[in-house]
């Protein structure tokens, strides 16, 4: 059963979006009873696998591999605390895998031997943790990926919808520069998934909504939010016309305000980010970052808990998974407009 | 000629680090973790030992992480999107990284550039063209695919000993085909290095060129190969770096670079070149591989483990550098 | 000397950018002749040398082998055809064993290159046997002395068999009885018919070893004839030109001595010992008197002095200066009190070689040069000129790094260093190695007039002629212990050597 | 530049100057980069080069010094973070900014000293010990701050030193100016930059008349360190938040680059201040020029590597 599959309705109205959040807990909740409602035959014979500590005997062993400490992952992990503080029996780590593809398949291994429980795995790449993931549920382990989805099957996933996300931002993006105008791209550098599905889906998203707004600079500021400042200081110099900025992530779009607040064009420039942290939502409040893509990442951390508790109670053995859980997480793109509808306990 | 060097002090200094971890950490000293500690870092070794063979001529290739991502596209490429049998991707892999090194080589010998230089501009250079070639910027749909070509995917494999010993009683760890590679490139390395005349030739160059070339050794051609022979060896870790992940990515190898001097400093190799081994390298590999596990396992905190890598780093060289001061005791710094 | 000519230079001249080094010259080596070659620092001998070996091609000329045309420029070729050369400056590679330094280059090998490890030591073994020389193959060179590693380089050239052999400044850094030792080694070399040129400054060298000299001076030669038909007299003449010359030998043995002087010594050592380097040294050294501490090498003489100056430790025993007891744990310490310290590597342990002339001379005073923070740059400059002037440094450019000036003009720099210091004990460490007797003689003259003006001054010095020349008391020291001291003009060099224990040179 | 090198030449200076292929190489880049988009040359851009490279240039400086002594120092990136960091939670505490400041810089001080100490007295490797103390400040770092970026709000004179700009040139500009001021005179005029020369050159030798070679190592590093942590204030003001996180892998390359590339052997020995400064506004401008060209970053880095290769090896060439 795929929750929330590709065409999830977008755009989410405002008001609806919160019961839609709720909604989702829900059916979580049901999908992972279903997943007892059906054992698979073979569970038997698999069993549980010794390293399960699911027998009771020792703590329960859970933990999360991030690309790298970033505040994204943070506030995943705040999230995923929430869930599990109230299991005393659990035990999380929150592990570091240095943005290198090696190191999380190191880390999994080291997990696996561990006899972990559950993995929260936020892959740096799709297919490079697949061969991990295939070996951690020959051991009986669940894995969870966050935001980037293997192409190994696993118990679930919790995606914030990048590709689609970067498309939805295209089109606000666009009614807000009145469907025309000259746009650069502050972007990653290759070789994080991430990257390359939000810059798709926005020019994507151009392209289908408004044809009319070229996209006339597209530079590398490597995430951070001094390049980004740079970097757009410097394309501004040769593109004076420029109306629109798409940061690939916040920080670079807050480098973005920057500039523009420095060049006097806050009024001018329209300027979009993606994550939607709370730095980036302040600056929206105080007009001056147009807008962002909001996922509320707590949420994302707890509903990947819930699923870990779950699977982690024992009766549904990682074996035992035809199917994958496919969660889309709902998003808003964050305007000046909707931006007080984001409670401050739900702002990372 | 090393032993005299103390660096015999490394294998003393990570003896007792594992066996530290053996002790403390549960579930350390499992098979699993042992054939984890094998195939995660075999192949960091072997880029540890082709830049050492830099080092041993007085000078750094910074290009290993990007010629690994380099060979790791390139083969990519040559298997999803030319769809070329695997023994001529993996072939044209190699080709390419040895050629990358050659290409260093080069640029320090007729150009004369300070290695650093030389390679930074490489590593700048290489990482573009993995960027441009990359096929998961060129054809969309293969930044999901894995590859499945046997004789890339088949360096992933494991012969379980156990098995074939007959040992069944006590769990006997599957060694990784990258392991062994390793060890087989490791002994030809040191043959290679000790007991041939161009291994002597090599030292000789890394430890005084000016007579060196009065003995009437080529030093371009000495150079050359030792840059050479980095590029091969990153070329080699890419493969079976990719063959682990069944895929390559443009970010393959970042960071390399400062991991593989670490390990040859740390084992022992001198930065002013000829003098070190290549062992050395590859117990410094482990060390770094065995620290990462070793924390990891015991649950510490993925900060705390950053600043006791750091430490653990230090020790390894204050050791080694405390062994030395007791042979020769120099009562005052020597010129630099 | 009949013999077939060996090896050739016709017509051979260097130019570098304007400067022509060496104007075209001829050279002749003859089997079984030792020919030696003399002249003044920038003569042109090392180019000479350089060319001869192939490290650098000549601007013109050609040189034959056996006859046959070599192509210039090819040291492999050179080697190949039997020409080797022994450079003044170490050829070895430091971190690499005995055996690998003599056959650096061309170990016999087998298939795939191995290299064949028994037969390469056999050969070696029977190289050292031949020439009566014993060696730890296995030894590295870094943990050798300067000695043993000129002999390892006289191996290496002996290993090639070579036809012909260049030794520029061999004796450089050796003692009387290790100089003897290489030429009974030469002088079984020419037996067997070897054509060998030996490069020195040391003339009585020249001719105790050699058949025929070839007297250089500003790039050409100026005289080549059997050595028997010259005197040492004439040949300092050919070399620096009258005056100099008359210089250098009139101010030699007959020089003045100021009477033995009294009263409380400059430096008092009493006891001295550290364990494997020397033991119970006591020396008095006086205001104006120069206090020369001779020996063979390997008697501990540098440990000894370098201990006094606080750059090397001591177990147990007093130093006074001027009566008042000291212990330096720095050579800063030593230099706030007072003393200075000529050091013998001038490369390795004395000089800045890619600073200026006007960095090196001030490099020991440099808390004199200071106005507030910033650096008195005018009184430098004056320092440099004055230094520059007095110690006739050639050339007279404060600005040139020292890397680019002769051996001689490097030592002076490294000596005006510390004679800025106006130390009351100066204390040189082979003060004149590898320096021409045009140098020598001026550094002489600079030590006297030191001394004249009440300066202590103590100098270690192999070179017994040396030793009789400025010394005006001498101690021997052998094994690290002072064996006797004596008044120089009592002395004759033969009694040193006794007391030294050396075989008779 | 000729003025300073005139001037140190009254008391020789083994002559040192600014010749080689770089300046002729930035010329000749700026040129093109002049033809092929007319506003690099905008008042506005000029400026905006100076102001990205402040940060790596301050640092440079300093790195100079080290890299003459034969050392290296790859801690530069953590500290530049952490001292922003420790800066932003100090203001946060409500210290006054003078304290924050200072607090900031003791700590980039600090660092470099603990790093001289080990390289100059306990003898070990530079560059092993620079690369510990990278983790151990980033992990240290990260367990006061976390990942998370900490703002910093209400701070008018906090963000001036980033962002404020004096007599038409950004405050930080001047502080990078400044910096390279200081140490260039240092170098040339007073005692320090002989001893430096000197240590690169034989320490030996410089210990042997009378120096104090590894004290002077030692604050060699704490001059690095500091001026780390005078960049990571700068960062921090400038996009008003700290973060252990910032400084990435990669940036102690940057530096070194602009050292290396200023003609500074990292065996030690030669090295210029001067010709330093020239490297980093090199990279700078090679920097601004593809973003300005709207290169790609493929092309991108792949014409920096043929350019700097070029830059430096038709120099070598022509000797």
């Amino acid at each position: 059963m795929t929750l929330g599959d590709r065409n999830f309705p977008l755009p989410t109205p405002r008001r609806s979006f919160f019961k839609k959040a709720a909604a989702i807990s829900a059916t979580l909740g049901a999908a992972t009873s279903a997943w007892v409602a059906e054992p698979d035959p073979q569970s038997a014979s698999v069993g549980m696998p010794a390293a399960h500590a699911a027998d009771g005997t020792g703590p329960l062993k859970m933990a999360f591999i991030q690309w790298q400490p970033h505040t994204v992952p943070a506030a995943w992990s705040k999230g995923i605390e929430e869930v599990l503080k109230d299991q005393p029996q659990t035990q999380y780590k929150l592990l570091d895998g240095q943005n290198k593809v090696e190191v999380q398949v190191s880390l999994m291994d080291a997990l696996i031997n561990e006899g972990t429980a559950v993995i929260f795995l936020q892959p740096i790449d799709s297919v490079a943790l697949a061969p991990s993931i295939n070996k951690a549920k020959r051991a009986g382990i669940s894995v969870i990926t966050l935001n980037i989805d293997a192409t190994a099957q696993h118990a679930a996933h919790v995606e914030m919808s990048h590709y689609y996300g970067a498309m939805e931002i295209a089109r606000v993006m666009g009614e807000k520069m009145g469907g025309k105008g000259e746009v650069a791209i502050l972007n990653a550098p290759p070789g994080i998934i991430i990257r390359d599905q939000r810059t798709n889906g926005f020019v994507e998203g151009l392209k289908k909504h408004h044809p009319n707004v070229k996209v006339v600079a597209d530079q590398v500021a490597d995430w951070s939010r001094k390049k980004a400042q740079d970097v757009l200081a410097t394309i501004l110099n040769a593109k004076p016309g420029l109306t629109g900025v798409y940061g690939v992530n916040d920080s670079m779009a807050l480098g973005a305000v920057d500039v523009a607040k420095e060049k006097g064009l806050l009024g001018k420039l329209v300027i979009f980010g993606n994550d939607g942290e709370k730095d980036a939502l302040e600056s929206i409040e105080n007009g001056e970052l147009t807008g962002t893509q909001y996922t509320d990442v707590y949420q994302q951390g707890r509903f990947a808990a819930s699923a870990a508790t779950v699977l982690a109670s024992g009766q549904v053995p990682a074996t035992a998974f035809k199917k994958q859980a496919h969660l889309l997480m709902p998003f808003v793109i964050a305007t000046r407009e909707n931006v007080k509808q984001i409670q401050p306990s739900q702002r990372w | 000629m090393i032993r005299r060097h103390g660096i015999s002090a490394l294998p003393i200094f990570f003896l007792v680090t594992f066996a530290f971890f053996c002790a403390v950490v549960p579930r350390f000293a499992t098979a699993g973790n042992l054939e984890a500690l094998m195939a995660g870092y075999a192949f960091i070794a072997i880029v540890a030992m082709g830049e050492s063979f830099a080092i041993l001529l007085r000078g750094v290739d910074l290009s290993v992480g990007a010629v690994m991502a380099l060979a790791g596209m390139v083969a990519f490429d040559a298997s999803l999107i030319l769809h070329l049998p695997g023994y001529l991707s993996v072939a044209l892999a190699l080709v390419v990284a040895t050629f990358a090194g050659v290409l260093n080589g080069l640029l320090i010998v007729f150009l004369r550039l300070q290695p650093f230089i030389a390679t930074l501009a490489t590593l700048a250079a290489y990482r573009g063209i993995v960027f441009a070639i990359s096929g998961r910027q060129l054809v969309p749909g293969l930044s999901t695919t894995a590859l499945d070509d046997p004789w890339i995917i088949g360096l992933e494999t494991y012969f379980d000993v156990g098995a074939t010993l007959g040992v069944e009683s006590i769990a006997v760890p599957a060694i990784p085909l990258s392991f062994l590679l390793m060890i087989v490139l490791l002994v030809l390395f040191e043959v290679l290095l000790r007991s041939t005349r161009f291994g002597r030739d090599f030292y000789a160059t890394g430890g005084n060129p000016e007579a060196a070339r009065l003995a009437g050794i080529d030093l371009r051609r000495t150079v050359l190969i030792g840059y050479a022979l980095s590029g091969f060896c990153a070329g080699v870790a890419a493969l079976l770096l990719v063959a682990r992940l069944t895929t390559s990515t443009e970010a393959l190898g970042n960071g390399m670079e400062l991991t593989a001097i670490a390990a040859a400093v740390i084992g022992g190799v001198r930065l002013n070149g000829g003098m070190g081994s290549m062992w050395g390298p590859v117990v410094g590999t482990f060390l770094l591989g065995v620290v990462l596990m070793g924390l990891t396992l015991f649950g510490i905190s993925q900060f705390v483990q950053q600043i006791l890598t750091g430490a653990v780093l230090l020790a390894a060289i204050a050791h080694s550098r405390w062994l030395q001061s007791r042979r020769l005791l120099p009562s005052a710094p020597e010129g630099s | 000397m009949s013999g077939l000519a060996l090896l050739e230079g016709r017509a051979l001249s260097k130019v570098y950018g304007l400067s022509t080094v060496l104007h075209p010259t001829d050279v002749v080596v003859v089997a079984g002749e030792v020919r030696g070659l003399v002249g003044s620092n920038g003569a042109g001998k090392s180019t000479l040398m350089k060319i001869l070996t192939g490290a650098i091609a000549p601007t013109s000329g050609h040189i034959l082998i056996n006859g046959e045309i070599a192509s210039p420029g090819r040291p492999l070729e050179m080697l190949r055809r039997g020409v080797a050369c022994i450079y003044q400056h170490s050829n070895l590679v430091a971190e690499m064993s005995v055996l690998d330094n003599i056959y650096i280059g061309r170990q016999p090998t087998r298939r795939l290159g191995l290299i064949q490890r028994k037969l390469l030591r056999e050969q070696a073994q029977a190289l050292l046997a031949r020439h009566g020389m014993d060696l730890d193959l296995d030894a590295h060179v870094s943990t050798l002395s300067t000695v043993r590693q000129k002999e390892v380089e006289i191996l290496k050239a002996l290993a090639l068999d070579a036809r012909v052999l260049l030794m520029d400044e061999p004796t450089a850094w050796l003692s009387v009885a290790d100089v003897a030792r290489l030429h009974s080694t030469i002088d079984g070399l020419r037996a067997r018919g070897v054509g060998i040129i030996y490069v020195s400054h040391v003339l009585d060298e020249v001719f105790a070893i050699c058949d025929t000299v070839t007297v250089m001076r500003d790039g050409s030669v100026v005289a080549d004839q059997p050595i028997a038909q010259l005197d040492r007299a004439r040949v300092i003449e050919l070399m620096v030109g009258k005056t100099l010359a008359t210089q250098a030998l009139g101010e030699a043995n007959g020089a003045a001595r100021s009477a033995p002087a009294a009263g409380v010594p400059r430096l008092r050592c009493r006891a001295l010992s550290k364990r494997g380097e020397f033991h119970e040294v006591s020396l008095d050294v006086h205001a104006g008197e120069i206090l020369c501490l001779t020996g063979l090498v390997g008697s501990k003489r540098s440990e000894l002095v370098q201990a006094i100056f606080g750059a090397n430790r001591f177990d147990s025993g007093t130093i006074e200066l001027e009566g008042v007891p000291v212990k330096f744990h720095s050579p800063r310490a030593a230099i706030a009190s007072g003393v200075g310290f000529v050091t013998e590597d001038r490369h390795r342990d004395g000089l800045m070689l890619d600073l200026s002339i006007a960095e090196n001379l001030v490099a020991a005073t440099l808390g004199r040069y200071r106005r507030g923070l910033l650096l008195a740059g005018e009184r430098i400059r004056a320092t440099a000129l004055r230094l520059i002037t007095a110690l006739n440094i050639q050339p007279p450019d404060f600005m040139k790094p020292v890397r680019l000036l002769s051996g001689g003009n490097q030592q002076k720099v490294l000596l005006g260093k510390w004679l800025d210091l106006q130390p009351r004990l100066l204390i040189l460490d082979e003060p004149t190695v590898g320096v021409d007797i045009g140098a020598k003689a001026e550094i002489y003259g600079l030590l006297r007039a030191a001394r004249d003006n009440g300066m202590a001054v103590l100098v270690v010095s192999s070179d017994l002629e040396e030793v009789m020349t400025i010394a005006d008391r001498i101690a021997v020291m052998v094994a690290g212990r002072v064996v006797r001291t004596r008044e120089t003009c009592e002395t004759k060099i033969v009694d040193l050597v006794r007391d030294m224990g050396a075989v008779s040179a | 530049m000729n003025m300073v090198v005139r001037a140190n030449e009254r008391w020789g200076v083994a002559s040192e100057r600014l010749g080689g292929a770089l300046p002729i190489a930035l010329v000749v880049l700026a040129v093109a980069l002049a033809v092929m988009q007319p506003a690099f040359l905008s008042v506005a851009n000029l400026i905006g080069i100076l102001r990205q490279v402040a940060l790596v240039g301050i640092m440079a400086a300093a790195m100079t010094f080290v890299i003459m002594t034969g050392g290296i120092d790859l801690s530069v990136g953590p500290v530049l973070a952490v001292a922003g960091l420790v800066a932003v939670l100090s203001l946060d505490g409500g210290a006054a900014l003078p304290v924050a400041l200072l607090l900031a810089l003791l700590l980039g001080l600090a660092v470099g000293l603990l790093n001289g100490c080990l390289i100059a007295f306990l003898r070990l490797p530079p560059i092993i010990v620079t690369l510990s103390m990278l983790s151990i400040v980033r992990g240290s770092g990260l367990l006061v701050g976390g990942p998370d970026l900490h703002g910093v709000r209400g701070q008018p004179a906090f963000s001036f030193i980033g962002t404020g700009s004096v007599i038409g040139l950004p405050f930080s500009v001047w502080l990078f100016l400044g910096v390279a001021a200081a140490l260039l005179f240092a170098q040339r005029r007073t005692p320090l930059g002989l001893l430096v020369a000197a240590l690169g050159d034989n320490e030996r030798a410089a210990w042997l008349s009378g120096h104090r070679t590894r004290l002077t190592t030692m604050w060699l590093y704490g001059l690095c360190g500091l001026c780390a942590a005078l960049a990571g204030v700068i960062q921090a003001s400038q996009v008003h938040t700290g973060s252990a996180t910032y400084g990435e892998f990669g940036t102690e390359l940057d530096v070194i680059a602009a050292v290396v590339l200023g003609g500074t052997q990292l065996t030690g020995g030669k090295g210029s201040i001067a010709r330093t400064v020239l490297g980093v506004l090199f990279l700078g401008t090679l920097n601004n020029g593809m973003n300005i060209l709207n290169v790609p970053i493929d092309i991108q880095l792949i014409a920096k590597g043929v350019i700097i290769a070029a830059a430096l090896g038709l120099g070598q060439l022509r000797r």
